[in-house]
């Protein structure tokens, strides 16, 4: 098994780097030059020609990736020009909010996805089928930044000025003011409670994709030969369906995690800006707009590696599940 | 071969069974009034092309069959120990399944549950009937498993379907459904997937496990050499219709329906290996629009005038009938 | 042993026919198409002729200044005079051939596609959304007749900007005092083709790549899939907004690149099909009866393959839609003044508080278009995957 | 400290903060919470020394018992503060802002008739001939972490902001005195004298800088203080706001300075101030709407009513020192006339633009002058009115006509007056003018084109001499109080970036010099008021307005004044209404 992830891992090396290759000599061709950013009325060319150096930007393209390169393999991504910054760090401060939201997004749709798209499997052409898939294609169809506005405007400001609900939720950011000063319980339901509408936005357009594939994976095996032996063997319909059927229908939606991962990290961009959420999608787009060059390469290295283990994960998530897969 | 008369009251009786299919082409009457019984210890044959109803009639006594598109007609009845089936609540039926009538299935290969271990789903009916614990039903599937022939239980119960060649697997599903000692096992075309050599010691297990357990088996079947080696008694359908019964010594000496007898001359024989084989000409019907009068006749050598009414089932002695108007009572 | 009554019952044959040889059936088709075919139960494309007739009636009636002007304005209005009198034509021809023959239930030569339709048919949510979908493309090319304004006409700034939904703009104005019911229309145009063409271009190089790698297998598949998976895992909002910043982000640019990044998808589910169906016997007796390379792939694997990618395209038109007022939103999308609704959407959000109308009507209008989309292809799915069947 | 020092800090073990802050079982609430230190090595050398003398300040200066003290007040604004409390590289209009009212100080500030007064230094001595400034220091004034703020901090943050290897943004603020070393003079540890050639308004650069710690940052190499961990990780003012924590792109938590001088009005009444990141406005007005904060900083002019509506906020409005307008390049064939630019000017309506984009929160611009300034005089200045005939007429005059009927004048060779205005994207204010110019216009046969561009490119296309790729560009500039458009319109730089117009103009040449050497403000009003209506006649730009800054405010939040001067401007006197807490 390890051989293979070894292989695997390998073998993703050439395809990451390629990538960073791209996207290097894409970005640095985009016009437009960090220190033209910084710069105001009456710098003079001596000033301009010092902050480029400052930033290493006198040498030619090429050089300048070589050097890229040779640094990244020891682990350092260089300075962020607009964080000033080393970009390992700003990446330590970006990542685990990022990967907190991702996280949290995917087990939601992943659980309500599979639930739901299980329900309808085993209620196939009844209304409850069809009313299921249009709410759930009534969320997918939304652009999620549009989902995210509404949202805010009826759980976290009508909730509160105009409904008057005892419960609603904060509008933005990863917690309170006074987060310090909470207990233990109390920061976690903080956190908690500030997690619900970013994940909601993202879960609720994840969760139709997985539904959708859940019901024809789950249409696909009750037709099987062994969910009728189990019939005869007069289990209980929930012990066939949750027991014979569910573990069998699981089995393509794992490969799901790989696919979900790229849209998460688009998806993430706005609800990340729109509920001021300090995270990688954010980083790395201000960071295109504002040409902060190793931040930009840094964020586009990350994300190619994520996918890659994404699936390899997911590959060997399948081998678990299944037992017939055996990897050598 | 045990002797019928000894068998007792009957154990399955089903009478004028009706299993219609509503598609939107149309009613499909699969199943159009069958009856047979099934007496204790007994082994009862039924034989017929694929498409004449025998395995939907097999999952209605089961109940297997989804609701939707199946429906069991009015008038017809299923009465297992006197008890009538049609109708039964699913936790009756459930409470039968797998404890009083279990079944076995034509393909191994797709019957066991891969991603479950093989004891798992031996010793999942006995925890649910009999309410034993994990570690006593994993014991009670090795010793099913010993007793249905399968080498090295111990390791093989802890191993994946996947890992156990075809032969091996159809003695999985005897095990399990042996596991909770029903009164009637069906067995629906069992050996069809094997080769011959596995065929053959699978029915032979059948047999001693039939005599040793004294339960009855009704055995579905498209092979006649398999119904002469291990049944009592035999009925044979066509078209959703019981054409001909008798016992197995009756039909092979003493074939009354034409069908019967076409059946018969398809099959190679020992004693005259050179001869050709002589096949039933045409195919079988569209259970939408079944012909009218003998549902044969179109296929029938002897057809005549007489064939345009409906046939009806002629009694030739005791379980002894057939369903020709050329027949004499 | 009791005998079963042998009662035949004389099959009918499907309802419907039996109604449509009513003697007025001919007549009632020629003055309202589509009334038999509803009345008869088959409401899906009953429904459809007789809305577009009824539509169509409707524009004539109302807008006959404008239609009449048509046939000497721009490409934009001799466009919209042809879909009117096509769709006439076409929703009227249809009804009266439709029930002249009286469709038989075909029972003999059902191909693969009619039982396709007929199970699409059954799905009601499905045919509700090919039915929006198709009155959608009817309305953005009719656009120049419906528009109640022109969409960049900036009215007086002072007195009708931000105005709320009134008679004079049924859904209120934009900043600039513009109407939004004429930019959503003209919105849909840009909207609809950026999710066709993009799609178009996607599904095209994902399907002859996709075929190719399965068919060849071996090196070339290992190439083409390695390919893909560059290009998947590729952090596609980088790519999009960095070629966007680097030339200006026109619709062109934006179709393209969209077009570009979106095939490997469809090339993962093409060499999928292809793969399981190069083992079918079919296409081993096409290759034993000497068949082409180039004939094989594009006769008999490809069609067999279409069921998936359809399903995909249409999902895809929906996802690219979304995805364009992502970028809106980002500043990236259709350059103003020209309107689509991922601009809309985006420029309205400051207002949401004030003018709610900037960004809801876009939205629902983005949220009902792609889920038509979705539930067709959804329909789409369950209708050609025989195994979906019940 | 060298930049290798820096790197080595980077591996010494650092807090997970995605392990710590879902899974902390933090110290009960009783214990005072320890302020997080990143794990740079400088931030762990000094957050520690400043940890103990606040602990030690707030023993020294119990809390008077005033229900005005205590409370966090949060402030919620679109954009991060770049470069920190860096004074020496920021040049974030926020950022500048919070050096000087929060967690530094500023030599001097201004009153509200924008007149200098004392603040670090409490004594100011200008030379007779105005070559030199001197500075007495107040003696009670300390670093957060104990150090006093000496002469040698003053000198310091002058020859490091003076020095070209720093690459300062606005170091042409300082283009009038001596550079470096050479133009400071320390006479004690608190007189330092600062030497410059005569000019005008040249107490304003000390208004804005704030002054570093030289005890921290004194050996760092110029060129790498914009990398040094100070600005963003770990600053260490002598401000009435001692900094707490941030984390990037989400909020600033600074902490009150129990030892602030109580001659500067003592320890601020809020325990804790913090600066959110919110990007998106909808989000903010929620936020403040919902009461999680109380101070909304950049409010869109659409959505002020909402906030008027509200019961609990208010809206605090006063004019910016920023004004927005149409760059024209004079180097294109359409643009190079003067009357085509006046004509265009006079064809855009832009009283109805202010009206209507930003709801009469704003005023109308005629020149780089903002109204509040102590130079603005509108008697003495013929500004150019809406006046679509009039302005059809001068291009007619200057040989613009539509020859051939499509609605868009040509000149004689048959080139049409159609004209590109470029502007970034994602500014919506900025596209609101470019659509409503090209509809306007078009009412006098001028064909304007909207073109949106990414910002970074749009930079290259203006600043680069050899490209100058555009014919208008709708822009925006902030001013300080010093106004100086040297840079923009004097022919001399017509080949620096800033020099978009290209214009040529001896007139304006001649007062832009006169106005930088013209010391007192009366003599100064004269040629700002004849430089004004020679800008107005040349219009190198077409001002567009000076936009109001609009700022919703709590109700629950007092004393809380702002304007042109600065939204910060009275932090330190902030306090949160005792009933509301």
């Amino acid at each position: 098994m390890t051989q293979y992830v070894l292989r695997r891992l390998l073998g993703a090396i050439p395809l990451v780097l390629g990538i960073a290759t791209i996207i290097f000599f894409l970005v640095n061709l985009a016009p437009g030059d960090p220190t033209l950013l910084l710069l105001s009325p009456g710098v003079t060319d001596e000033v301009i020609q010092q902050m480029r150096e400052n930033f290493g930007l006198d040498q030619p393209v090429h050089i300048r990736y070589v050097k890229w390169i040779g640094a990244m393999l020891t682990g350092d991504f260089g300075y962020s020009f607009t964080h000033s910054r080393p970009v390992a760090d700003v990446l330590m401060d970006f990542l685990p909010n990022t990967l907190i939201l991702s996280a949290s997004a995917l087990l939601v749709a992943f659980l309500f996805g599979i639930v739901l798209g299980t329900i309808q499997a085993v209620r196939q052409y009844s209304a409850m089928d069809s009313s299921l898939s249009v709410v759930l294609l009534f969320f997918y169809s939304m652009p999620s930044f549009w989902l995210a506005l509404m949202l805010i405007l009826t759980m976290s400001l009508y909730a509160r000025n105009v409904w008057g609900l005892p419960i609603y939720f904060p509008a933005s950011g990863m917690m309170s003011t006074d987060y310090e000063f909470l207990s233990a319980g109390g920061k976690l339901v903080d956190r908690v409670k500030h997690l619900v509408l970013p994940t909601l936005s993202l879960a609720l357009v994840l969760m139709a994709g997985i539904a959708r594939y859940m019901r024809g994976s789950m249409l696909e095996v009750v037709r099987q030969d062994f969910v009728r032996t189990a019939h005869a063997k007069g289990l209980p319909e929930r012990t066939v369906v949750f027991k014979h059927a569910l573990r069998n229908a699981l089995l393509p939606i794992i490969t799901l995690v790989g696919l979900y991962i790229p849209f998460l990290f688009s998806g993430t961009v706005f609800i990340e800006t729109i509920f001021a959420w300090p995270g990688m999608g954010r980083l790395i787009v201000e960071a295109i707009f504002q040409r902060d060059y190793p931040v930009v390469m840094a964020g586009a290295f990350f994300f190619a590696t994520m996918v890659v283990v994404a699936n390899l994960v997911a590959d060997l998530l399948y081998a678990v599940v299944d037992p017939r897969i055996r990897y050598e | 071969m045990s002797d019928a008369q000894t068998a007792g009251a009957s154990l399955l009786a089903v009478s004028d069974l009706r299993t219609w299919f509503h598609t939107d082409q149309g009613v499909a009457r699969a199943v159009d009034g069958v009856s047979f019984e099934v007496r204790g210890r007994e082994t009862l044959g039924i034989v017929g092309e694929s498409g004449c109803g025998k395995t939907v009639t097999s999952l209605s006594v089961l109940g297997l069959l989804p609701q939707p598109p199946a429906k069991i007609q009015e008038g017809s009845s299923i009465r297992f120990e006197g008890e009538e089936l049609v109708g039964a609540s699913t936790k009756r039926m459930r409470a039968l399944r797998g404890n009083e009538i279990s079944m076995i299935f034509q393909e191994p290969m797709s019957s066991l549950n891969p991603v479950y271990k093989v004891g798992d789903q031996i010793g999942e009916a006995l925890r649910l009937h009999r309410g034993m614990n994990k570690r006593a039903s994993r014991a009670e599937a090795v010793r099913l498993l010993t007793e249905v022939g399968i080498p090295e239980p111990d390791r093989r119960v802890d191993e994946y379907p996947h890992q156990l060649s075809g032969g091996m697997r159809q003695r999985v599903m005897i095990a399990m459904a042996l596991s909770c000692e029903p009164q009637l096992l069906i067995a629906d075309e069992p050996t069809t997937a094997l080769d011959v050599t596995i065929q053959a010691q699978i029915l032979e297990l059948l047999a001693s496990l039939r005599d040793s357990h004294g339960m009855a088996v009704l055995l579905i079947t498209h092979d006649l050499g398999v119904v002469a080696e291990v049944c009592d008694r035999v009925v044979v359908m066509y078209a959703g219709q019981v054409v001909e019964t008798g016992t197995v010594h009756e039909i092979f000496q003493d074939p009354q329906h034409p069908y019967t007898r076409g059946l018969l001359d398809s099959l190679p024989s020992v004693d005259d290996p050179g001869q050709r084989l002589r096949s039933i000409p045409g195919t079988v019907p569209n259970p939408i629009a079944w012909p009218h009068g003998c549902r044969f006749k179109d296929r029938c050598s002897l057809a005549g005038p007489g064939c345009e009414k409906p046939q009806d089932l002629v009694e030739l002695g005791v379980d002894r009938a057939a369903r020709c108007w050329r027949v004499e009572s | 042993m009791s005998r079963g009554p042998e009662t035949v019952v004389e099959q009918p044959v499907s309802g419907y026919a039996a109604s449509a040889r009513r003697p007025g059936g001919r007549g009632l088709s020629a003055v309202l198409p589509g009334l038999p075919q509803l009345l008869g139960g088959r409401w899906g494309t009953g429904a459809m002729a007789l809305l577009t007739w009824l539509g169509m009636g409707l524009i004539l009636a109302a807008r006959s200044d404008r239609v009449l002007a048509a046939t000497a304005g721009g490409w934009d209005q001799r466009v919209a005079l042809a879909t009117l009198l096509l769709a006439l034509l076409a929703s009227w021809i249809w009804s009266w051939r439709e029930v002249a023959e009286a469709d038989r239930l075909k029972t003999v030569g059902v191909s693969q596609w009619d039982l396709a339709v007929r199970a699409f048919s059954k799905n009601r949510t499905a045919v509700a959304g090919m039915i929006v979908i198709v009155g959608l493309y009817l309305v953005a090319l009719l656009t120049p007749f419906i528009a109640p304004h022109d969409p960049n006409t900036q009215y007086d700034l002072l007195t009708n900007r931000l105005v709320g939904m009134s008679a004079e703009h049924p859904l209120g104005t934009d900043q600039f005092a513009r109407d939004v019911l004429s930019r959503l229309l003209y919105g849909a145009r840009i909207s609809l083709s950026i999710g066709f063409v993009a799609v178009g271009i996607s599904v095209t190089i994902g399907t002859l790549l996709g075929a190719i790698a399965g068919f060849f297998g071996g090196f070339i598949d290992g190439a083409i899939m390695r390919f893909v998976d560059m290009v998947i895992s590729f952090p596609r909002l980088i790519l999009l907004i960095t070629i966007i910043a680097i030339f200006e982000p026109s619709i062109f640019l934006i179709i393209t690149v969209l077009g570009l990044t979106l095939w490997p998808s469809t090339a993962r589910i093409v060499r999928g099909e292809v793969l399981s169906l190069r083992e079918r016997e079919f296409v081993q007796a096409a290759e034993a009866l000497g068949y082409p390379k180039k004939r094989i792939i594009l006769r008999h694997l490809i069609p067999n393959a279409l069921a998936p990618v359809i399903v995909a395209a249409t999902l895809g038109i929906g996802n690219t839609i979304v995805l364009e007022a992502g970028l809106s939103f980002l500043g990236l999308g259709v350059q103003p003044p020209t309107p689509s609704w991922g601009t809309m959407v985006a420029a309205g959000r400051n207002n949401l508080l004030g003018a709610w109308w900037l960004s809801t009507f876009p939205g629902l209008a983005i949220v009902f278009t792609v889920l038509s989309f979705n539930l067709v292809g959804d329909g789409l799915r369950d209708a050609l995957d025989p195994r979906l069947r019940s | 400290m060298d930049m290798k020092t820096l790197t080595e800090g980077r591996r010494m073990g650092r807090q997970l903060l995605f392990v710590g802050a879902l899974t902390a079982m933090a110290a009960c609430g009783s214990e005072p919470v320890q302020r997080p230190i990143p794990g740079v090595a400088f931030c762990q050398e000094v957050l520690p020394a400043v940890e103990a003398y606040v602990a030690q300040a707030r023993q020294a200066n119990p809390v008077p018992d005033d229900p005005r003290y205590g409370g966090t007040a949060v402030l919620g604004s679109i954009g991060e503060l770049a470069d920190g409390m860096n004074a020496a590289v920021s040049s974030d209009y926020s950022a500048t802002q919070h050096q000087q009212f929060v967690n530094l100080m500023t030599l001097i500030d201004y009153d509200e008739n924008l007149e200098p007064r004392p603040y670090l230094a409490e004594r100011v001595e200008i030379a007779e001939d105005n070559t030199s400034v001197t500075f007495h220091l107040r003696q009670d004034v300390f670093w957060h972490d104990g150090e006093q703020t000496t002469a040698d901090d003053v000198a310091f943050t002058y020859e490091v902001v003076t020095n070209p290897l720093t690459a300062f943004p606005n170091a042409a603020y300082w283009d009038r005195y001596v550079q470096g070393s050479e133009g400071v003079e320390i006479i004690d540890d608190f007189t330092v004298r600062i030497h410059m050639e005569p000019h005008a308004e040249f107490l304003d650069p000390f208004r804005s800088l704030g002054i570093l710690p030289e005890h921290l940052l004194g050996d760092v190499p110029p060129q790498e203080l914009k990398q040094h961990p100070f600005g963003t990780q770990c600053p260490v003012g002598n401000g009435p706001f001692v900094f707490y924590s941030h984390s990037a792109q989400d909020r600033w938590v600074f902490e009150a300075n129990p030892a602030f001088p109580e001659a500067l009005g003592g320890r601020p009444f809020l325990d804790r101030y913090i600066y959110r990141v919110i990007p998106e406005q909808t989000t903010l007005l929620t936020e403040l709407l919902t009461q999680n904060i109380d101070v909304y900083s950049g409010v869109a002019p659409d959505q002020a009513q909402r906030i008027l509506d509200d019961a609990n906020t208010e809206l605090v409005d006063f004019p910016s020192r920023q004004y927005v307008f149409v760059g024209w390049n004079a180097r294109r064939l359409q643009l190079a006339d003067p009357r085509v630019r006046r004509a265009i000017a006079m064809g855009t309506d832009r009283e109805r633009i202010v009206e209507a984009i930003l709801q009469g929160y704003g005023t109308v611009a005629h020149s780089s002058v903002p109204p509040f300034h102590w130079a603005f005089d509108e008697g003495r200045i013929e500004t150019i009115e809406y006046d679509p005939e009039e302005a059809a007429a001068l291009l007619e005059e200057a040989g613009w006509t539509d020859r051939d009927g499509d609605g868009v004048r040509e000149n004689a060779e048959g080139v049409s007056l159609s004209i590109s205005v470029k502007y970034n994207q994602g500014n919506q204010q900025r596209q609101d003018v470019a659509e409503i110019m090209q509809s306007q216009l078009a009412d006098i046969g001028v064909e304007v084109q909207p073109q949106v561009v990414e910002w970074a490119t749009l930079l290259q296309d203006i600043n680069t001499p050899e490209l100058r790729n555009f014919d208008g560009v709708v822009m925006g500039w902030v001013v300080e109080f010093k106004l100086d458009d040297m840079d923009l319109f004097h022919s001399d730089r017509i080949d620096q970036p800033f020099a978009w117009s290209g214009t040529e103009n001896p007139a304006i040449d001649r007062l832009l010099v006169e106005l930088g050497t013209a010391v007192d403000r009366n003599m100064a009003r004269e040629l700002w008021a004849e430089y004004q209506n020679v800008l107005i006649e040349e219009q190198p730009y077409l001002f567009f307005y000076f936009p109001s800054r609009l700022i919703g405010v709590s109700s629950r939040l007092e004393n809380v004044t702002m304007d042109q001067r600065g939204v910060w401007l009275s932090a330190r006197d902030w306090y949160i209404d005792p009933a509301s807490r």
